[in-house]
């Protein structure tokens, strides 16, 4: 069955032919081609998929043999890595001008596939690397400070990660999962076992960009190429979340046996929910404080990951079930809103709110899709986002995990308040004099969008779509949907159909009274917020400059404990200190180099006798 | 001068690797019969090599790949000095010569030194000494002449063409007994054509050992010159 | 700690080598140091011989009077023939490069001599 | 052609360097001409002999002067000699060419004799069979290493040739005094006969004798308060020379640490000394990492990161398993192919822009396209990213040194290959993405070699199944004693 | 302690005091001098370890060139060890 290699090297081939020839029509072609290929293989595998419930194939290679498996959970994860990785390479076709960007993106394409699809740690590892390079790179060309500060924590990450892979390697003697899984259940002791647990933890919390890990996250998604950010933030950061499931997958029941539970989730599992509920408030809330519209969906994205990791933290099947199908959503809406991002870029090249505004009239398509990802991200009804994040309401309550419940509805709640930002900011009032004659988004980019925005919405009307595909993940009916637009969780019913005939309802009704009823005046829009304080130049709180700025004033005290300060020290530290080390050690002195030879005899002689 | 705590850490860490080594020295005891392989030399080296002086017949016959690498390392030192101290123009900047008692002795006594080295090398399978200490004492030679004569120069282009000459000698042999006999370095003049067998002791016995120490010689005499030659010569600034 | 009895020339030897070691780790001028390295090399000569003695037999040539049970080991003497040129290529290597240094740094201190360095 | 022709791989390179006084007065390029043949001539026997020994799976015995092995000297060419040679003449083969280019100071036919006899001692210290011997072309390697560095004849070069002569001297003096105690507690010096020996050694003087001659070879193998003089040595040689430094001088002190520390298996305090030199691999690595970050000149830079990976083959090496050795001797290959790589680019860069200096690197993307994708291959592959060569290697190191129970060396050496990563990944950037001078044309004969060398990683990078099963080989041949023993004609001496 | 032993042992004794000598003293010229009398006694003592070979090549080479080529190497450079005091942090420079 090498229809797995070729979903996983597909993008990469078509990537290394994109950038060998680098003629600007054939490029963008094959670029798009790989993206495409391995979407329509997984698409074909589904029946067989369906029949045998796990498609293996397994080659040696390098004294190795790396195994590879499309199993329901693999292949809804892939699925995601296709449909978000063929928007952005489609986006990418009118916003990236060389090879360069097209090999290293398509190579950290592969790199997901790679990392989704394979059975084994080794294999994941590599691709894991590899991933991580080919993000790296498009970094690197925009930003080196960014570039380096993303590779050193993700490196740190991989090399947790491979520690602890070699941890397990020295006790299993082989790396495929059902090995590792019985190896780590019945041979390792329970320091290794805390050990490797802590590792991956960190390895997979750093390309999730969990709380502590999550600094690399604002600048690196800013500072590259926006069409291969929706790719970055949608695609990459599942890659995390599926290290996360894996943790259940190969040591959890042995950490569950081993450490017991808290409060009716396993100890482990809190670990990981708390530390997702504090990046959905710290991501939530100095999302709400940025200027520059990119930073703002990029701490957004880390806020919805924390969803995520609080589902997967609370440890029911129900709750993980949640956690995957936000990842979807997630992974739909955050696509969707870094195209638009990468639209407006492309169209107006400005990026913070203070230069943009009332591009509603200029750019309707556009905005149409922002209008679907800013329903679908702060959870309205008819929108996937709302489904998932019901779900997710629905299993932390039913587990009576107060904080983690306080936490997540405190997520949604500062989400509401950045995307009021964003879309009044950009969308509505004045449009500054140098906007007037911006166009609508080109056609590739126009293609993206809608590619992202329609699953959003019929994931939403109909999530016994989603649901029936995750409940063969666990095998059981975790989540009854009689109908295809119902689900029924016992203690909770959604019925998707109904509410979006309401909401139609509710439309018409408006439009009735918007039309024939108040006659419409042109009123002068000016942005006042004084209450009662004098309006001096930067306290001129309008909705495009610092409108948060007494947030900002208010948490001044929380923002200077910032961890990127902190890991930038400890960076300057090291390089620091291995000057002074370097100086001291190497000080061209031949007779110090000869004290040390006498310093190697002592420690022999010392040794010796 | 060094500071006193410098020094005595210095004596402090040599006594302490000085006891080390003198523990593992304690284990081969002095004077003993430690050979091995040694006995099997010295029991086989007159009929196997035809030399008397199993030093030699060890050095240039059982174990001739180490002179070889030997004489390569001389070869390296002299060109490397020769590489290090080029100038474009150079003399020797001697400003006075010896004492007539050095020159007129000089000119007497340098021949006979040099035939004295030959003569250490030429029966270097005889008598003690061999190519090394041969070629050192006609290199001793010409430092007489540089001592006694501020203007006496060996003629160093021609030196160098010796060396590479010589050296070259001794691997043709060594190449001539891999055809002949099969392998690098083996003595046939000894083994297959069974010169001398019947001389042992006297002059023309002990197979290709006074070839190749004959070669050694004049190579490590040339050599050895070459350097002083470098040496004593400055740059000249126009 | 037992001081261990070895022969007067086993001291020898190490003491050469000792002392050479120690110039090297003391004395501040370059050519001192080479003259303590020669002096090393001159006292691992000594011990590779005084190791290959085996007291009351005579030198490996086995002329007339000496039978092959009467000679010294003569493979140490084979290996110190080449030590002994191997140390006097060193030296000579050493010396050239300390006559650049000198033309070029004016000075043989070793602290000086640092522009290579970090 | 029988195996006895081995010899020739040393007899070649040695008549050759003598009869270069005899070509001087023909001028710089008849030289130049005539050293390109005779490494090419090295090659081919070389890749004769490697062909001969991978295919009959017998090592070639090659046995000086017809004595059998432990009264004569033997040159063992087994699977690791066989390819290391290989790797040896190749190289040796593209720095004669890159020196048509790179050295234009004057006694050229001197520097071609000594580069010759460089690839001589390497050769020999690999070949042989011998401790002695191996202690001869050790001294061969050393000197013409000094009179090489200091060949620029700059107060720089002088001062780290002399830096090299002190701690070389001082290593070798060393060695020597092991040697004299192996001697006189066996009474051999052959490397087979002295296997059979080892257990039956005086405990203090093998422990004594065996730690010597490790220190006299850490020296030449720059483990790490050893290594002071390599830096200064590297960054001071001509290129070609560095390269051949880094490629395979370095390694033959390796391969004969590897070998000595394996064949004294039986010896006393054997397994403490192993941890000893995992300790000092560890602290290699570590140091030469962080030493490499604030530098300000490229060469010394790839000069310490080449140290930092030396330091991960002997780490590999003292491991004391079959998978540990196996696994260093793979990295062995891959980086004498990486750093040859590395040092002969920014070598070129050094002689066309004139000096390494990282300002030089600016903007190289434009400016010589070749060479600075070149090098970025080489940074990647050093760095360890999936798809190139090194990545394979060293995986395979770190699996060995947890299984060996290493793993805080491990996590270690991790932690320093993340600190290359960001040296590496700042000149890639200096390269590429910072604005440089204008358009330099690039040699054709240097763009070849440095494409072979490239796409050598990457061919062994995405595919590296069949050297890996000859670096097995090659790994057994260096672990397995017993049929090292076996192989060896050893006769039987008896008091 | 017959005869031979005393006189091993003096001979050992003057080459280690000539050794020690050749480190201490500051003219470089009498230092070569020490080394080339080291060498000398070197020489004596191979002779009386039965390895006449090796005492030849010592004398010739080890006492005469090498102590020439020093004597050279000195006369190129500068004849005395200069004099300077310590100056703080001995241990490492930069």
């Amino acid at each position: 069955m090498n229809e797995l290699l070729i979903i996983i090297f597909a993008p990469l081939l078509g990537g290394v032919l994109a950038w060998a020839l680098n003629v600007r029509g054939i490029r963008e072609l094959l670029g798009v081609a790989g993206a495409a290929v391995p979407l329509a293989y997984l698409v074909k595998l589904y029946s067989e998929l369906d029949a045998s419930g796990q498609l293996s194939h397994s080659i040696d290679f390098a004294g190795f043999t790396f195994s590879f498996s499309l199993t329901h959970l693999t292949w809804v994860f892939a699925m995601i890595a296709g449909v978000v990785g063929l928007a952005s390479t489609i986006a990418m076709v009118s916003t990236s001008r060389d090879g360069y960007e097209w090999l290293f993106a398509l190579m950290s394409l592969t790199g997901a596939y790679g990392v989704f699809l394979s059975f084994d740690l080794l294999g994941f590892f590599i691709f894991w690397e590899l991933m991580t390079v080919g993000s790296f790179m498009m970094v690197l060309k925009y930003s080196r400070s960014a570039g380096l500060k993303y590779f050193v924590l993700s490196v740190v990450g991989a090399f947790a990660m491979f520690l602890a892979i070699a941890k397990i390697y020295a006790l299993s003697g082989s790396f495929a999962f059902p090995d590792v899984a019985n190896a780590v259940y019945y041979a390792m002791g329970r320091g290794d076992l805390a050990l490797v647990f802590g590792l991956f933890l960190v390895a997979f919390g750093v390309k999730a960009g969990m709380f502590p890990l999550h600094v690399w996250a604002p600048d690196a998604y800013s500072e590259t190429n926006q069409s291969y950010t929706a790719m970055f933030s949608g695609v990459l950061s599942k890659t995390g979340v599926y290290g996360f499931i894996l943790i259940y997958m190969l040591i959890g029941y042995r950490l569950m046996v081993e450490f017991g539970a808290f409060r009716s989730a396993p100890k482990f599992g809190y670990i990981i929910a708390f530390l997702g509920g504090l990046t959905i408030i710290v991501g939530g809330l100095l999302a709400a404080l940025q200027e520059d519209i990119r930073k703002l969906f990029a701490y957004s994205s880390i806020s919805q990951i924390g969803y995520i990791l609080v589902a997967f933290g609370v440890g029911t099947s129900l709750s993980i079930e949640a956690g995957i199908y936000h990842a979807i959503s997630h992974a739909l809406f955050k696509g969707l809103f870094f195209l638009i991002v990468a639209t407006i870029i492309y169209r107006t090249g400005k990026t913070t709110f203070a230069d943009m505004g009332g591009l509603a009239e200029k750019m309707p398509f556009t905005f149409a899709m922002a209008f679907v990802a800013i329903l679908s991200l702060a959870g309205i009804p008819p929108m996937a986002g709302f489904v998932s994040k019901w779900l997710i309401f629905e299993a932390v309550i039913s587990q009576n995990l107060p904080i983690l419940g306080g936490m997540v509805f405190f997520g949604s709640a500062i989400g509401f308040v950045y995307l009021i930002r964003f879309t009044y900011a950009v969308w509505f009032g004045q449009r500054p004099t140098d906007l007037d004659d911006t166009k609508d988004a080109p056609l590739p980019l126009a293609v993206a969008m809608a590619i992202l925005a329609i699953p959003n919405i019929v994931f939403g009307i109909a999530p016994g779509l989603v649901v029936k595909e995750l409940n063969k993940i666990f095998g059981g009916e975790i989540v009854t949907s009689p109908t295809l637009w119902e689900l029924n969780l016992g203690f909770g019913r959604y019925n998707g159909l109904l509410i979006l005939v309401w909401l139609i309802v509710g439309l018409l009704i408006a439009a009735v009274i918007y039309f024939l009823g108040a006659p419409v005046r042109k009123v002068p829009v000016t942005d006042t917020y004084q209450s009662g304080n004098p309006v001096t130049m930067e306290y001129n709180l309008t909705i495009r400059r610092n409108f948060f700025l007494p947030l900002k004033e208010a948490l001044a005290f929380w923002l200077r404990i910032s961890f990127d300060k902190l890991y930038r020290d400890i960076g300057a530290w090291v390089e620091d200190f291995a000057e002074v080390m370097r100086n001291y050690v190497y000080n061209g002195n031949v007779q110090s180099y000869a004290w040390y030879l006498a310093l190697i005899l002592l420690i022999l002689a010392m040794w010796g006798v | 001068m060094v500071s006193l705590l410098k020094r005595s850490l210095a004596i402090i860490s040599i006594l302490v690797i000085g006891y080390w080594l003198a523990q593992g020295l304690a284990g081969v005891p002095f004077g003993e019969d430690k050979m091995l392989v040694g006995h099997y030399y010295l029991q086989h080296v007159k009929e196997q090599t035809g030399a008397v002086n199993a030093v030699t017949a060890v050095v240039v016959n059982y174990r001739g790949l180490d002179t070889l690498g030997e004489v390569t390392v001389l070869f390296i030192a002299s060109t490397g000095v020769a590489a290090l101290l080029w100038r474009k123009k150079r003399e020797r900047t001697a400003k006075v010569g010896g004492s007539p008692v050095l020159t007129v002795g000089t000119k007497f006594l340098v021949p006979f030194v040099m035939l004295f080295g030959a003569y250490i090398f030429i029966h270097g399978h005889l008598t003690p000494g061999g190519g090394f200490p041969g070629g050192a004492t006609i290199a001793t030679a010409f430092l007489l002449l540089y001592m006694a004569f501020t203007i006496y120069e060996i003629p160093h282009k021609a030196f160098e063409k010796v060396e590479g000459l010589a050296g070259m000698g001794y691997v043709l042999v060594g190449l001539i007994g891999l055809a002949i006999g099969g392998y690098f370095l083996f003595d046939w003049i000894w083994q297959d054509w069974q010169w001398g067998v019947d001389n042992i002791g006297r002059l023309f016995s002990g197979g290709f050992i006074p070839i190749i120490y004959t070669i050694i010689g004049i190579k490590v005499g040339t050599e050895l010159s070459g350097i002083v030659d470098n040496m004593l010569k400055e740059e000249v600034r126009e | 700690m037992n001081v261990p009895d070895i022969s007067i020339y086993y001291f020898g030897a190490i003491a050469l080598v000792l002392i050479g070691l120690y110039a090297a780790l003391v004395k501040k001028n370059l050519l001192k140091i080479l003259i303590g390295l020669s002096i090393m090399e001159t006292g691992v000569n000594l011990l590779l011989i005084s190791i290959g003695y085996v007291s009351g037999k005579s030198a490996p040539i086995l002329s007339e009077g000496v039978g092959p049970t009467q000679a010294v080991d003569p493979i140490p003497q084979a290996l110190v023939l080449t030590a002994i040129v191997i140390g006097v290529a060193t030296t000579a290597m050493a010396l050239s490069a300390v006559v650049l240094i000198y033309e070029k740094y004016r000075t043989l201190n070793v602290e000086e001599i640092r522009r290579l360095r970090g | 052609m029988n195996g006895q022709y081995a010899s020739l791989l040393i007899a070649l390179p040695l008549i050759s360097a003598f009869f270069v006084p005899l070509i001087k007065e023909l001028g710089r390029k008849a030289v130049m001409g005539y050293l390109v043949m005779i490494t090419a001539l090295q090659t081919a026997i070389a890749g004769w002999v490697a062909n001969e020994v991978y295919s009959t799976g017998k090592p070639i015995i090659v046995i000086a002067g017809g004595w059998k092995p432990p009264v004569g000297i033997n040159l063992y060419i087994g699977h690791f000699a066989a390819l290391f040679v290989l790797i040896i003449a190749v190289i040796s083969f593209f720095m004669a060419i890159f020196s048509f280019r790179a050295v234009n100071v004057e006694p050229v036919d001197k520097y071609a004799m000594l580069f010759l006899l460089l690839m001589l001692g390497a050769t020999g210290m690999i070949a042989t069979g011998d401790i002695f011997n191996l202690f001869v072309f050790m001294e061969i390697t050393a000197i013409s290493a000094y009179a090489l560095t200091a060949y620029n004849k700059t107060g720089e070069a002088a001062e780290a040739s002399m830096k090299y002569i002190v701690l070389g001297g001082i290593g070798s003096s060393f060695f020597l005094i092991g040697v004299a105690l192996i001697y006189g507690a066996t009474g051999t010096l052959n490397m087979a006969h002295l296997a059979q020996l080892a257990g039956a050694i005086d405990p203090t003087v093998a422990q004594v004798g065996l730690a010597l001659i490790i220190f006299g070879l850490a020296v030449e193998a720059e483990l790490f308060p050893l290594n002071a003089w390599a830096p200064d040595a590297y960054q001071a040689a001509p290129h070609p020379i560095t390269v051949m430094f880094s490629a395979f001088v370095v390694k033959a002190g390796l391969y004969a640490i590897g070998r000595l520390l394996y064949l004294f298996q039986g010896a006393e305090g054997w397994s403490g000394l192993l941890r000893l030199l995992v300790i000092l691999a560890t602290l290699t690595v570590i140091v030469a990492e962080l030493s490499a970050l604030r530098q300000k000149d490229a060469k010394r830079m790839i000069a310490y990161s080449s140290i930092g990976q030396v330091g991960m083959i002997a780490f590999a090496l003292a491991l004391g398993t079959q998978a540990g050795v196996s696994a260093g001797v793979f990295h062995m290959v891959n980086h004498a192919i990486v750093k040859a790589l590395l040092f002969l680019t920014v070598g070129y860069v050094g002689v066309a822009l004139g000096g390494t200096a990282i300002e030089n690197f600016q903007g190289l993307g434009k400016r010589m396209p070749l060479t600075a994708l070149t090098i970025t291959i080489g940074s990647l592959a050093t760095v360890g990213i999936p798809l190139f060569n090194i990545f394979w290697s060293k995986i395979r190191i770190l699996l060995a040194g947890v299984e060996a129970g290493y793993s805080w060396s491990v996590a270690l050496i991790l932690g320093a290959s993340v600190v290359e990563a960001v040296y590496y990944f700042r000149l890639v950037h200096t390269m590429w993405f910072v604005e440089g001078g204008g358009r330099i044309r690039e040699n054709f004969a240097i763009g070849v070699i440095a494409i072979f060398l490239a796409a050598l990683i990457i061919v062994i990078g995405v595919y590296p199944n069949d050297v890996w099963t000859i670096v097995q080989k090659a790994g057994q041949d260096l672990f397995n004693v017993a049929n090292y023993i076996k192989n060896v004609p050893l006769m039987g001496v008896g008091a | 302690m017959n005869v031979i032993g005393l006189i091993e042992y003096i001979i050992v004794a003057l080459m280690v005091i000539s050794a020690i000598l050749a480190v201490e003293w500051r003219d470089l010229l009498a230092a070569a001098v020490g080394m080339a009398a080291v060498s000398l006694f070197a020489s004596i003592l191979f002779f009386m370890l039965q390895a006449p070979d090796v005492a030849m090549t010592e004398a010739a080479i080890g006492a005469a060139l090498s102590g020439a080529i020093v004597i050279f190497a000195v006369k190129r450079t500068q004849r005395f060890e200069t004099e300077e005091e310590e100056k703080p942090g001995w241990w490492v420079r930069w």
